[in-house]
């Protein structure tokens, strides 16, 4: 790998040697089919660790989602390059899991069908593909909602089921695309704590975008935080709090945290309110 | 509801069936139309109870339903088919869109001299033409009802290891399937219809033929009936058809 | 089901977009690939006419045809049986949309009108209408009035079943929603239910409007008089295939102009939908 | 060795009996026709025992059409062989088809023969005609511009001076609904042909008031036509087939054989019995050469007066397109 790239994510950000996802100088130009094409992503330099929990915060419109879209190997790169441990992203693959806000859960599957799909896209055996999907949706909490449709779950079950469906394949790479976004407040509560302990028990590398600042710091490692449109990296925090302390969101360290971020995504938010109007 | 109250509600269900029987028969009783055009519902049935104890006149249902069935499949597989690919890749729909809607608009019969130059007058000249009558409802509910596939969707099973082709078949298509059957449903109405014009110009048999020959012949009555037995086909196809859609689509409920 | 509100971009993803080129190269190349096998098509009819393999009465070559159609064209006979034709159509046809609506919503909104006209529809759609023909004579006579009557007769089912999937479809929130917004039962179908199910009941206009035109054309080739069908009719009587052949060629260009005018019509009134961001065809 | 030479022999064989099998193939002939019954192929090959060469030289299959035009395309496009033509479509497929090969065989029926019937045009019994004259302005009802009967229809009116659309004009309806367009008064002329002519409330509500024969005085009306190519090649199984079908008119013209008659003509029509009883192969019926043999002066006449009411471009020798060597041929060995 050409040094000078890997010089320049150290620059971006820590854990430089063990750098997994390196996205270098990446910008994206929008060009919908009638008006102007929009400048959505300016370049942006990130590095991201092996198991790394990075949250990817911003206001609304700001590119993130183009940004997770573009590691997702969903939109290509125009300019600049993604690099996953070494390799150029060229389109979508079981190695980078991606889960959406709108659960994208297939509605003509149950939920053991559409946990099994990724699984039957590999070539294991029925009788353990059966046991995988078993195993990921007790996980998650499903157990005996195994022949239910979509349609019959509530919004909670449909993002657990997604969950479950992603993690099944056991992909190295977790992208998360305001996961918890649509669920209301408890439940978004219950299943951060929950894809917490997922991620103790079995660390992964988690791109988690969000625009909600106190998810970012009960969540991540290490903040980025995006500004408005065209985005771009504004600045990148390090956090360290022990997550099992069950009274952390009430810390004083955790509260200054979340002002201290607050403050850097509030005067984007703002453009991004007047941006639009 | 088990079996006797299920029979009354069936019965209830399609009690304005009845009425318009009624109707067809007050007509002719009151002499709201000339006897000499529309019998009286009585007539038609005694000489469709005739018809129906024919040997013969099953073989040309026969005949008529394998002619209207092809049609249909093959207007459902490949308008359905057509209908997708021209959702997913943008050279078919540029390339088969202006073919597609200049034959659509065309009165099929009146292309029976060209479909006769070159599959004759026997039974791949009517498949073609109810094929083509049929196949644009199905083409446009393929095409709509792909074109709505989320696309969160398409990426979600990319990224879960699905090649393109298997994304087409395990997202696409279930994704095109609520409208492309409702399309199918329109088609199945329409292959009825051909089946009979389709019929009547040129046939050796065929329920179509019946109509014909038997209106040309001013055997009314008779002809009725024959009508009356392609409307009760074409009510029993419709019933078994939305039974086999609730089916198919239950994941929706 | 549920198409209306969904978020997201247009499906065809980029990895199938023909790349950098200006708009207008690309749309201009298309234009040329997209009308190739009709073009293909028309040459090999021009080459099989001329083999001598057929003779010009089972196929004319298209020289001749459109010979023939440029005579009629300056004769005006052409333009007056387009017209006559085209009047039929469109006339039967906005009978049917506006009937077919109004019985649609009326069926998917009321479990009486449901009841009764249910089954009417499932046996009605698939009855050959034209067995009827000689009772519309006797009741409204040779002219326009039998046969729009008849147009609309057979192009109203699809509009109907269209509409029925089209008021379905629309999701329970939203009706609530405008319910709960103090929307009036009449608002409720005007601004609500109307529009939401616009996209089906127009895939079903859609698939309508060319049933008109082929019943019209029917209609004037069973009864005569003037229009297309009819200058078919007495062209096929007089052995006269030329004729047989431009009206072909006639209801073909008319058909396809109609289908065009539709989908544009339809990309117009369903700006708001997802589908418009991409050219609407077929 | 014995298995070879078996083999070898049986190889040997197989093109010989293959050839004798193709020999001994009967020409299969398909006839177009429109009305059941009324269009005597549909009930001359009913009989088996009194068909001697169906079966062996030839074959035949039926295939119904609704008119005229589709017909003269399935003979052009050689989809059927034998074709029902009135005289009007025959000039028609030559002149403007160009279908120089096409030749008559056979009479199926005439107009205007003394003694038999002729096809009426009805007006109301009590209604506002009773002369020719009185048409001016009114509605006449045809099947069709330039079709037989309607050719007959327009001259007659012609020679009264009375002109379409100048004087009257002309609706069109099937034949089965004319009764009803007359007694419904939207028609104050009709033209009907057996058996709708005769049916009971239109023979108790309407008058003739003139006929086909008045028009067009006797005519070849209806005839049967083939391609001279086909002929040529199946003449033997052609005068076969010819022979079968003149022996099995004449058996049903037979008065003895009336009620076998009858049973046929309701079978194939599945109208009952009375709907023919009164007519069918009788005086009251058209005439129909005993022989199958048209008459062709008759055919020429009526297809001049076609071409000078302008219904067909260019005058021509129909004689020219006659063969009706086999149908001779055929009446010959019945003798």
């Amino acid at each position: 790998m050409d040094s000078a790239v890997l010089d320049r994510a150290a620059a971006g950000g820590a854990q430089a040697a063990n750098a997994q996802i390196v996205i270098d100088r990446l910008s994206h130009t929008y060009r919908p089919a009638h008006g102007r094409p929009v400048l959505a992503i300016d370049d942006v330099s990130l590095t991201v660790g092996r198991r790394e929990f990075l949250a990817l915060l911003g206001p609304s419109g700001c590119g993130k989602s183009t940004l997770l879209y573009q590691l997702g190997g969903f939109l290509p790169t125009e300019t600049g390059t993604i690099t996953v441990d070494g390799k150029k992203v060229q389109g979508p693959g079981p190695d980078r899991g991606i889960v959406f806000q709108h659960f994208a859960l297939f509605p003509w599957k149950t939920v053991r069908a559409n946990v099994m799909y990724g699984l039957q896209r590999m070539s294991l055996p029925k009788a353990e593909q059966e046991r995988r999907a078993q195993e990921f949706i007790d996980l998650v909490g499903l157990s005996g909602f195994e022949d239910s449709y979509p349609s019959q779950l509530s919004g909670g079950m449909k993002q657990r089921c997604a969950i479950a469906r992603t993690l099944a394949i056991d992909p190295e790479i977790l992208l998360m695309d305001e996961p918890f976004g649509a669920l209301d407040a408890q439940t978004r509560h219950l299943m951060q704590t929950e894809l917490l302990a997922i991620w103790n028990r079995s660390p992964k590398t988690v791109i988690f975008v969000t625009h909600d600042v106190q998810e970012a710091v009960y969540l991540a490692q290490r903040v980025a935080v995006m500004s408005a449109r065209p985005g771009r990296i504004k600045a990148i925090i390090d956090l360290d709090f022990d997550r099992r302390d069950p009274h952390l969101t009430k810390s004083k360290a955790f509260v200054d945290k979340v002002d201290e971020i607050w403050e850097l995504v509030r005067g984007e938010a703002i453009k991004a309110q007047a941006g639009k109007a | 509801m088990r079996s006797g109250p299920a029979f009354a509600a069936g019965l209830f269900r399609y009690l304005p069936i009845v009425f318009l029987l009624l109707l067809w028969h007050m007509a002719s009783t009151f002499h709201l139309v000339s006897t000499a055009v529309l019998p009286p519902l009585s007539s038609v049935l005694s000489s469709g109870y005739d018809l129906v104890s024919t040997a013969e006149f099953w073989d040309n249902t026969g005949s008529s339903m394998y002619r209207g069935g092809m049609g249909l499949l093959l207007a459902i597989v490949i308008g359905g088919a057509l209908g997708i690919a021209m959702a997913w890749w943008k050279p078919i729909r540029y390339v088969s869109s202006p073919l597609v809607e200049i034959f659509y608009p065309l009165p099929k019969s009146a292309l029976i001299p060209i479909t006769a130059l070159w599959l004759g007058f026997g039974d791949a000249s009517k498949i073609l033409l109810i094929f083509l009558g049929c196949m644009l409802p199905v083409t446009i509910g393929a095409f709509n009802g792909a074109r709505g596939a989320e696309q969160t969707l398409i990426w979600s099973a990319r990224s879960l290891g699905a090649s393109r082709w298997r994304t087409l078949l395990d997202v696409v298509v279930p994704s095109a399937l609520p409208e492309l059957l409702n399309g199918a449903r329109t088609a199945l109405a329409l292959s009825f219809i051909l089946l009979v014009s389709s019929e009547m110009i040129v046939a050796r048999k065929g329920l179509g033929y019946l109509i014909g020959f038997l209106g040309d012949g001013g055997n009314y009555d008779a002809m009725f009936a024959v009508v009356l037995v392609v409307a009760a086909l074409g009510f029993f196809a419709d019933r078994v058809y939305l039974a086999f859609a609730r089916r198919v689509l239950r994941w929706r409920e | 089901m549920a198409r209306i509100n969904q978020g997201g971009a247009p499906m065809a993803s980029p990895e199938h977009d023909s790349g950098q080129l200006p708009h207008f190269v690309r749309s201009f190349g298309w234009g040329v690939v997209a009308w190739l096998p009709v073009i293909i098509l028309l040459v090999a009819w021009e080459v099989v006419a001329r083999s001598g393999t057929v003779t010009p009465f089972m196929l004319p070559t298209l020289t001749r045809v459109f010979e023939r159609m440029g005579s009629e064209l300056v004769s005006g006979e052409l333009p007056i049986a387009v017209g006559l034709t085209l009047w039929r159509a469109l006339a039967g046809f906005v009978i049917a949309a506006v009937l077919g609506i109004a019985l649609g919503l009326a069926m998917a909104r009321n479990r009486f009108f449901y009841w009764f006209f249910d089954p009417i529809i499932s046996v009605g759609f698939p009855i050959p209408k034209i067995a009827f023909l000689p009772i519309l004579v006797l009741w409204l006579g040779f002219f326009d009035l039998s046969k729009i009557t008849m147009i609309a007769f057979n192009t109203i089912f699809p509009v109907v079943t269209a509409t029925i999937v089209g008021v379905y479809s629309v999701e329970k929130e939203i009706i609530w929603s405008a319910r709960n917004l103090g929307t009036s039962e009449r608002g409720m179908l005007w601004e609500i239910l109307l529009p939401a199910a616009m996209p089906q009941i127009f895939t079903g206009l859609q698939v309508a409007l060319p049933i008109a035109l082929i019943v019209g054309v029917l209609t004037e080739m069973a009864m005569g008089g003037y229009g297309v069908g009819g200058s078919m009719q007495t062209a096929s009587r007089m052995a006269d295939s030329l004729g047989v052949f431009a009206g072909i060629f006639e209801i073909a260009v008319v058909g396809y102009v109609m289908v065009k005018l539709m989908a544009m019509l339809r990309r117009h009134l369903l700006r708001w939908h997802q589908e418009s961001q991409e050219p609407t065809t077929v | 060795m014995r298995l070879w030479k078996t083999l070898l022999g049986a190889a040997l064989a197989l093109p010989l009996t293959l050839g004798a099998a193709l020999a001994q193939t009967p020409v299969k002939i398909r006839i177009a026709w429109v009305v059941p019954v009324a269009n005597s192929p549909t009930i001359l090959y009913e009989k088996p025992d009194i068909l001697k060469f169906k079966g062996k030289s030839y074959d035949i299959e039926l295939i119904r059409f609704q008119g005229t035009p589709p017909m003269i395309t399935a003979l052009a496009a050689g989809e059927v062989d034998v074709a029902l033509l009135a005289y009007s479509s025959l000039a028609l497929a030559i002149q403007n088809a160009g279908m120089e090969d096409l030749r008559v065989i056979a009479d199926e029926a005439q107009e205007g023969v003394d003694g038999y019937y002729t096809s009426p045009f009805m007006v109301l019994k009590d209604g506002p005609i009773n002369t020719v004259a009185d048409i001016k302005g009114k509605v006449i009802a045809t099947v069709g511009q330039g079709s037989a009967v309607d050719i007959a229809m327009r001259a007659y009116l012609k020679k009264n001076g009375l002109e379409d659309k100048r004087d009257y004009s002309s609706v069109e309806g099937a034949f089965p609904n004319m009764r009803a367009l007359l007694t419904e008064k939207k028609a104050d002329l009709i033209s009907v042909v057996l058996p709708f002519s005769i049916n009971p409330e239109l023979v108790e509500k309407g008058k003739t008031l003139f006929t086909v024969k008045d028009s067009l005085g006797k005519s070849e009306f209806i005839v049967w036509v083939a391609k001279d190519g086909f002929l040529q090649k199946n003449k033997a199984a052609v005068t076969d087939f010819m022979e079968d079908s003149i022996r099995s008119l004449k058996y049903l013209m037979d008065p003895k054989n009336r009620a076998e008659l009858l049973q046929t003509a309701a079978r194939v029509s599945k109208l009952p019995e009375a709907a023919f009883s009164g007519w069918i192969y009788t005086n009251k019926d058209l005439y129909r050469d005993p022989d199958m043999l048209p008459d062709v002066e008759a055919l020429q006449r009526s297809i001049d007066i076609q071409q000078s009411l302008g219904l067909l471009k260019n005058k021509m020798d129909i004689s020219k397109y006659v063969d009706v060597s086999m149908t001779q041929a055929a009446a010959k060995r019945l003798k």
